[in-house]
């Protein structure tokens, strides 16, 4: 079925892109630990894209970890479980990473408890039809953890008439500074494995892959080390590039296949899932422990000791710098996730949740913003779209407030990458207009609805 | 915690930026082309220093005087009315009055970039709207070239640069003829060796096809200018004339002989690369390169004028937004271009 | 006309050289004054013909206006144009012969002429022939001096001269572009430019001395 | 036949109609706003011209040696009565044409580049084929000028022009480098 | 302002009423018109003729009078009406002998067509003069070829054998060579190529010397109609 491009396997990647320094060798070798249990957690009911999760807990009542604290909303949507054992000490609105505020479930940890996790023979997932399946997944609270925090079951409610015929494993993590999904391949390969193996079981794929960039040859190494022989998974080297982990990208990349504008990698048989994810399923079946703990990369010139940590989700981002020496005075920015995508935060107080890969902090020197010129029409941005838009009018047209305009110029297919920003010279904001010109355009419907 | 948390920052992200900023690119420009000027120099003594004052002098007071407080320290800081200057200098015969150079800068950035609100938005070649206007303007003094000379007449400067406001200049030496017109009127060749070197009657910046090219791979390597530009446009006026060569090979000079006569090589590496006023995508800058190419070959051999390399970039300048709009790389997961 | 009623004579005559001036400001007529200004006496030649073409019509126009029926007159008001036209292009041919040539084809032009056709249908249709012909002439006079500026500064720079009298000497390096189609628009461009200038200072100065007036009070 | 390939290439590129004889200039200056309505405006036009040029010649053979004092009025009534003729034959024949381009029609009927064709074309005396090909030219080139001024203005729509300049003075001077770089034509072709 | 009150339709005239008062306005128009022509024609065919005459006399010296001749049928005749392409004028001594032709040519110049008058002395194989009738050449350049003395003076002893050639200023050394004007070699060129032309087009269709048409009537001033237009 998939017919490879003869030119796309010697290029493989996808085209445009940037090449952002990586500065992944601050914590590459760093392996990762565990972040002691602290006091106060707080898990957001909205961590995941979709409905907000419903508290089934009351204030007051105690938790032991891993325990149901909150059901799916609706079909998107998940369950959040406790971090810690402990005690709900509110339900209600805390701090969000944008500097609104979103309803959380507070809990206070028990300072005795052993917050250890009950031990489980596990599940016996190949006897369950696709149906149970798909429940244990939401049941386990899984959601996508490359950043965009999509409700893993959902992905795999493959509609009647499609097949899944090739499950991909995004180890990309182009982002600079991330090195945690490396990390994971690096330490857990095994279980990495299994949940592989548990996928292609479940989504009846018949291959899988796992692409990771050239740069993290030893976790390529390793996961080839642990591979069985006939077993049908490959590891494939990538050049660097961002945003080679954009899924449609890293499908491009892989298969030479483009995903039509509009529709979703299952349309063409592919599932994509992030090296975490696929971990977190293993967990899961293997050991019962739903999502209550994540990898995250702490790092950036801000960041007094880089390190790999394993985070109760929940833990204020406060608690976890504190366990790596806190802040160097210059810090200017603390950015959620990574420094292309992710976002910055107005306070220290908000959690880690299920989809923060990173916590970096930025000084002065990457801060600084360059001196805004006008747009001098290089097309440095229109060759670092991977998208194969042009930023450059797509900039113009948002500040000329002709959102209508931009819609024919394919405003909708941005995902936002950040690319043309990188690559503008005159720093002109590019994706943050477009991101400005997207929210007027989401309104607009609804404002001419109500006349 | 005792410490305060530092005040953060919130701006979105990326907050990755790649190095290069518009100014860099700019300085690289014109860094490219001090050699050029340094051989301006020595072929055709101190005078060409002067000249290039002139229009820089132009360019640059035209530009502070005609931009609004706010934004004047930001026009100077941006290097491009100074790049536009210089270039429009390299590309006049060297004894043209300095007030004609003068006034060529002030159009230059008058007519070609302020009343189209400044950098970034003008369409057409300023430095070449400048030539244009100056060509038009005094055909007569545009199209008289003095002898390249050599180190011995380093200090001697042409009395024609000194002719006063709006007056005829008075020429010192016979003309010589460029060797694009010694083709065209007397269907003689000249040597590809002094082509290279430069020591042949023509403007200031593109005696030297050497120094030229050395420039052009300088910006190459900082990667400053869209190399497909001048690769279509060598390719085409290639192609093109090697064509006409075959057909009649007395009469239409060869592809070699096109590239590195006249100004092909200067307007190709140095004009037609303006990032502002050439396509935007890849595609574009093929089909605007190879437009010019075409256009020189044409003026060149059946046109009145002895050169074309401004009016072909002009013309394609004219044909960008057209260019761009029919250009537009095809969407990732779409079957076409927006538009 | 009632309508008549409220105009001043003085007013229709002055609004067509500056406030209303044709050229300037409605940027109509175009076509025959930039191919025909690169000297001021072509340019005057122009302007006089225009004016007898715009006279004689709207004077007509105004007065036959009762039996023009409504249907047909605009193939009336350019029968009567064309009349005038070809009048004052065999006049010019017999009288000056010279001016003529260079003229060309420009002064059959005048029947294509946007502002004549457009004064008939705006204003000569609806008024007395008084005022018809007041109007008339403010805006042919409005024209004629948009003819002789830009025929004048085109020659004076490209040619050194004014009326074919040298003013600068021999060694006048002429602007030879000014003559050349380049010339007419870019001056026209940059004239219209000083209009919006000046346009823009009389506002803000207006609104200066109202906030002075306001902050008095 | 060479002396037809330089009224072709004069006529569109050297002596263009409205960068070089400015002709024309009322739609040029005020419909070129938009690329898809200049082209089509000037198709229309290079049809108009192109029944002009046959009338022009039709009249100048038959009726006009013998009154030449009615060749203004002759042109104008002819002209405007045949293309009227065309527009109603058109919308009845094929009214999507009709819908592109017929629209046109009564604005470009009166315009001084059709009457200026046809009194350039009788006095050069050109003759029916020559005049076909001057028309042919014509209307090309003023479709070339009306759709490269429209990109050109379309793109400064979204520039930062300053507000001084904006509208009919920048097009001028718009035109004004348009016909600058046109004078690089000059001479095509004369010398062969 | 101007609210428009539609009449009532039973007022509207009728299309004859229409088309009448059309017909009316075309009839006085042509009156008008036809009276100019009238009273401006003498005027200007005396002009026509007077500008066409001084063309002649200037470039066949020693002419004073002059008939259009056209090429008609095979060979050379006097003829009221200019004949396509085919058109000359013979030029004449007071004493009615034939002297030479006036020959007018054209083609294109640097900018626009150029059109021009030579004269041309059969018998002694020789161009005597150039005048230019019509261009637009670039001011300060082009126009030399009829501002410009000097140039103008190279037409007026050329012997085109076979054709006459332009060459570098100053180089001028055989008897077919014309000095180009510098800056506006592509005029100069023009100019020759346009009288090569026409001696290309008359070559072979004039009248073997002495066989030349005669003046009708020696007494009577000869008169050549201008083309109308
Ligand atoms: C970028 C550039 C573009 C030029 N374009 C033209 C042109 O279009 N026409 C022209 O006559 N000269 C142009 N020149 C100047 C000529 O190249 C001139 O120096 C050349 O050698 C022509 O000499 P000639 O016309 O006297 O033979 C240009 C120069 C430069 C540097
Ligand atoms: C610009 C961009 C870059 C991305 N980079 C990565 C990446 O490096 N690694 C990754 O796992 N997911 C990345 N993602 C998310 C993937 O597109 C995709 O959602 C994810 O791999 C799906 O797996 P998940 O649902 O298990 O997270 C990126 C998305 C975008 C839009
Ligand atoms: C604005 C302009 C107008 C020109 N006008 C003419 C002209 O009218 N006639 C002409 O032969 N050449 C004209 N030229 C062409 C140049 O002068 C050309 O270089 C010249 O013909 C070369 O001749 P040369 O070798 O004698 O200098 C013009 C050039 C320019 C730039
Ligand atoms: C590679 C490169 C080439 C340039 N070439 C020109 C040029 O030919 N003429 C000019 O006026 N400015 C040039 N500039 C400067 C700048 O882009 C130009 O002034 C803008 O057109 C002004 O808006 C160039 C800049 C760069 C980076
Ligand atoms: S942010 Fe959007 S427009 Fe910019 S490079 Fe990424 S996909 Fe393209
Ligand atoms: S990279 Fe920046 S300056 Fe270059 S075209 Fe894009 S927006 Fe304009
Ligand atoms: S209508 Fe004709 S004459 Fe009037 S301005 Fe327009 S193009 Fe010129
Ligand atoms: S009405 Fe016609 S002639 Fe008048 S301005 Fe408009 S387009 Fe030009
Ligand atoms: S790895 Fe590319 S953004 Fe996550």
């Amino acid at each position: 079925m998939w017919s490879m491009n003869p030119i796309r396997l010697l290029k493989g990647s996808f085209r445009h892109g940037v090449h952002p320094e990586g500065h992944k060798e601050q914590t590459a070798d760093l392996p990762i630990q565990r972040v002691p249990f602290g006091s106060r957690y707080v898990m957001p009911l909205g961590q995941h894209i979709g409905a907000p999760a419903k508290p089934v807990v009351n204030v007051g009542q105690r938790l032991h970890r891993g325990q149901l604290i909150a059901e799916p909303g609706a079909f998107v949507s998940t369950c959040l479980h406790s971090p810690v054992t402990g005690r709900v000490v509110s339900i209600g609105p805390q701090r969000h990473i944008d500097g609104t505020f979103t309803r959380a479930i507070e809990i206070e940890a028990d300072p005795f408890a052993t917050q250890q996790l009950a031990p489980s023979p596990g599940l016996d997932w190949r006897s369950l039809d696709m149906v149970e399946f798909i429940d244990q997944v939401q049941q386990a609270g899984i959601v996508g953890m490359g950043g965009a925090a999509f409700p893993a079951h959902v992905k795999y409610s493959i509609p009647e008439g499609q097949q899944i015929a090739e499950l991909l494993v995004n180890g990309a993590e182009c982002e600079p500074y991330l090195t945690n999904d490396h990390r994971l391949m690096m330490e857990r390969p095994g279980a990495l494995l299994q949940g592989v193996g548990i996928l292609l079981e479940k989504l009846g794929a018949k291959r899988a892959t796992i692409g990771v960039e050239a740069n993290k040859q030893e976790a390529i190494d390793i996961l080839n080390d642990h591979l069985g022989p006939d077993q049908p998974i490959r590891v494939i080297s990538l050049p660097v590039k961002y945003p080679q982990g954009a899924e449609k990208m890293l499908i491009k990349a892989v298969y030479g296949k483009e995903v039509p504008a509009g529709q979703l990698p299952r349309d063409i048989g592919v599932a994509v899932n992030n090296v975490g994810t696929v971990v977190a399923i293993a967990d899961w079946f293997e050991s019962r422990m739903p999502l209550i703990e994540r990898v995250v990369t702490v790092s950036g010139p801000g960041a007094a000791y880089p390190a790999n940590l394993i985070v109760p989700l929940g833990t204020p981002v406060r608690e976890v710098l504190r366990f790596c020496g806190g802040l160097r005075p210059e810090t200017r920015e603390v950015v959620m996730g990574g420094p292309m995508m992710g976002s910055p935060i107005a306070s220290l107080d908000v959690p880690v949740m299920k989809g923060t890969s990173g916590i970096l902090a930025f000084t002065d020197s990457e801060t600084a913003r360059p001196r805004e010129y006008p747009c001098i029409r290089c097309g440095r941005c229109l060759e670092a779209c991977p998208y194969f838009l042009n930023p450059s009018r797509l900039a113009r047209l948002a500040r000329a407030r002709m959102f209508t305009e931009m819609k024919a110029y394919r405003v909708t297919d941005c995902v936002e990458c950040g690319s043309c920003t990188f690559a503008c010279p005159s720093g002109i904001p590019i994706v943050q207009l477009i991101r400005a010109a997207k929210d007027n355009l989401a309104h607009e419907p609804r404002d001419q609805g109500a006349e | 915690m005792s410490r305060k948390d530092p005040d953060l920052l919130i701006q979105t992200t990326p907050v990755l930026r790649q190095g290069l900023t518009t100014p860099h690119a700019m300085r690289d420009v014109w860094l490219s082309l001090l050699p050029l000027v340094l051989a301006a120099t020595w072929f055709f003594g101190i005078g060409a220093l002067l000249l290039l004052s002139a229009t820089i002098a132009g360019a640059l007071m035209t530009e502070w005087v005609f931009t609004p407080e706010p934004r004047r320290r930001d026009v100077i800081r941006d290097q491009s009315g100074l790049l536009t200057g210089l270039l429009l200098g390299l590309t006049l015969p060297p004894g043209l009055p300095l007030w004609m150079a003068f006034l060529g800068g002030a159009a230059a950035i008058g007519l070609g970039k302020i009343i189209w609100g400044g950098l970034g938005n003008n369409l057409f070649n300023p430095a070449l709207v400048g030539r244009a206007f100056l060509l038009g303007t005094f055909p007569i003094a545009m199209t008289t070239w003095s002898p390249a000379g050599g180190p011995g007449q380093l200090f001697e400067i042409q009395g024609s640069l000194f002719a006063l406001p709006f007056q005829s200049p008075v020429y010192d030496a016979v003309s010589s003829a460029t060797p694009l017109g010694l083709m065209k009127f007397e269907q003689q060749s000249t040597g590809l060796m002094r082509l290279m070197i430069g020591n042949t009657g023509g403007s200031l910046g593109e005696t030297s096809g050497f120094l030229v090219l050395l420039g052009g791979l300088f910006l190459l390597l900082r990667r400053d200018f869209d190399w497909r530009i001048p690769a279509a446009i060598f390719a085409s006026a290639a192609l093109f004339s090697g064509l006409l060569h075959l057909v009649d090979p007395a009469r239409y000079p060869g592809p070699l002989f096109t590239l590195f006569s006249g100004s092909l090589l200067f307007g190709a590496i140095y004009m037609a690369t303006d990032p502002v006023t050439s396509p935007l995508s890849p595609r574009g800058a093929w089909i605007f390169g190879i437009g010019i190419g075409l256009l020189v070959v044409l003026i060149r051999n059946f046109g009145g004028l002895p050169e074309g390399v401004m009016y072909a970039i002009l013309l394609m300048n004219a044909a960008t937004p057209l260019i761009d709009r029919y250009t537009q790389p095809r969407v990732f997961g779409r079957k076409a271009g927006p538009g | 006309m009632d309508m008549d009623k409220n105009l001043d004579t003085y007013q229709e005559f002055v609004k067509g050289i500056w406030r209303d001036n044709p050229v300037f400001v409605q940027v109509l007529g175009m076509c025959p004054m930039l191919a025909v200004t690169n000297s001021a006496v072509n340019a005057l030649v122009m302007g006089g013909a225009t004016l007898f073409v715009l006279m004689g019509s709207s004077f007509l126009v105004a007065a036959l206006k009762q039996w023009i029926p409504k249907q047909v007159r605009i193939s009336l008001y350019i029968i009567i144009i064309a009349t005038f036209v070809t009048v004052a292009d065999y006049s010019l041919l017999a009288m000056l012969p010279g001016v003529h040539k260079e003229l060309g084809a420009f002064i059959p032009l005048i029947v294509a002429n946007c502002m004549i056709l457009g004064r008939q249908e705006a204003f000569a249709s609806r008024h007395g022939i008084r005022f018809a012909v007041m109007d008339a002439a403010g805006m042919s006079l409005g024209f004629v001096l948009a003819l002789f500026s830009l025929g004048s500064i085109r020659e004076i720079l490209g040619n050194g001269s004014l009326f074919n009298i040298p003013l600068f000497g021999e060694t006048f390096e002429p602007w030879v572009i000014m003559i050349l189609p380049p010339g007419g628009f870019i001056t026209l461009g940059l004239i219209l430019l000083f209009f919006n200038w000046v346009a823009a200072r009389k506002k803000a100065f207006l609104e200066q001395v109202a906030q002075a007036e306001r902050e008095s009070l | 036949m060479n002396e037809l390939v330089w009224i072709f290439v004069s006529a569109l590129l050297i002596n263009n109609f409205v960068l070089a004889y400015f002709l024309g200039l009322c739609p040029f200056l005020g419909v070129s706003g938009r690329l898809e309505t200049s082209f089509r405006l000037g198709l229309a036009t290079t049809f108009v011209l192109i029944v002009t040029a046959l009338c022009a010649w039709f009249l100048n053979t038959y009726i006009l040696i013998h009154a030449p004092y009615l060749r203004l009025i002759c042109f104008i009534v002819v002209i405007a009565s045949t293309v009227q003729f065309i527009e109603m034959a058109i919308k009845k024949l094929s009214p999507a044409l009709f819908k592109a381009l017929g629209i046109f029609l009564p604005l470009i009927t009166t315009n001084c580049a059709i009457l200026g064709l046809a009194i350039f074309a009788t006095n050069r005396g050109y003759n029916l084929v020559e005049g076909l090909i001057f028309a042919l030219g014509a209307g090309a080139g003023f479709t070339l000028a009306m759709v490269l001024m429209a990109g050109l203005r379309e793109e400064t729509e979204l520039s930062d022009v300053p507000a001084l300049m904006q509208g009919t003075a920048l097009n001028l001077i718009i035109a004004g480098i348009l016909s600058m770089a046109f004078m690089g034509f000059a001479g095509l072709f004369s010398s062969t | 302002m101007n609210q428009r009150v539609e009449l009532p339709t039973a007022n509207q005239p009728s299309s004859t009423r229409l088309a009448l008062s059309v017909a009316l306005a075309g009839l006085i128009s042509g009156i008008a018109i036809i009276g100019i022509y009238e009273a401006t024609l003498p005027t200007i065919t005396a002009n026509k003729a007077r500008q066409l005459r001084e063309a002649v006399f200037k470039v066949l010296p020693g002419v004073s009078r002059m008939q259009q001749l056209g090429f008609v049928d095979g060979s050379l005749k006097p003829v009221d009406v200019p004949i396509e392409d085919l058109t000359l004028y013979g030029g004449y001594d007071n004493g009615g002998r034939f002297i030479g032709y006036a020959i007018p040519s054209d083609g294109p110049g640097f900018q626009d067509t150029i059109a021009l008058l030579y004269g041309w002395l059969p018998r002694e194989g020789r161009i005597v003069g150039m005048e230019i009738l019509d261009s637009r050449e670039t001011p300060g350049l082009g126009d030399k070829i009829y501002k410009d003395a000097v140039f103008v003076a190279n037409f007026s002893a050329l012997i085109p054998d076979p054709d006459i050639v332009t060459v570098k200023k100053g180089t001028r050394s055989a008897p077919n060579e014309v000095d180009a004007i510098t800056g506006a070699t592509i005029s100069s060129k023009a100019v020759v190529r346009i009288i090569n032309e026409g001696q290309a087009r008359w070559r072979g269709k004039l009248p073997a010397p002495g066989q030349e048409p005669s003046l009708p009537d020696p007494a009577e001033s000869p008169e050549a109609g201008p083309g109308s237009g």
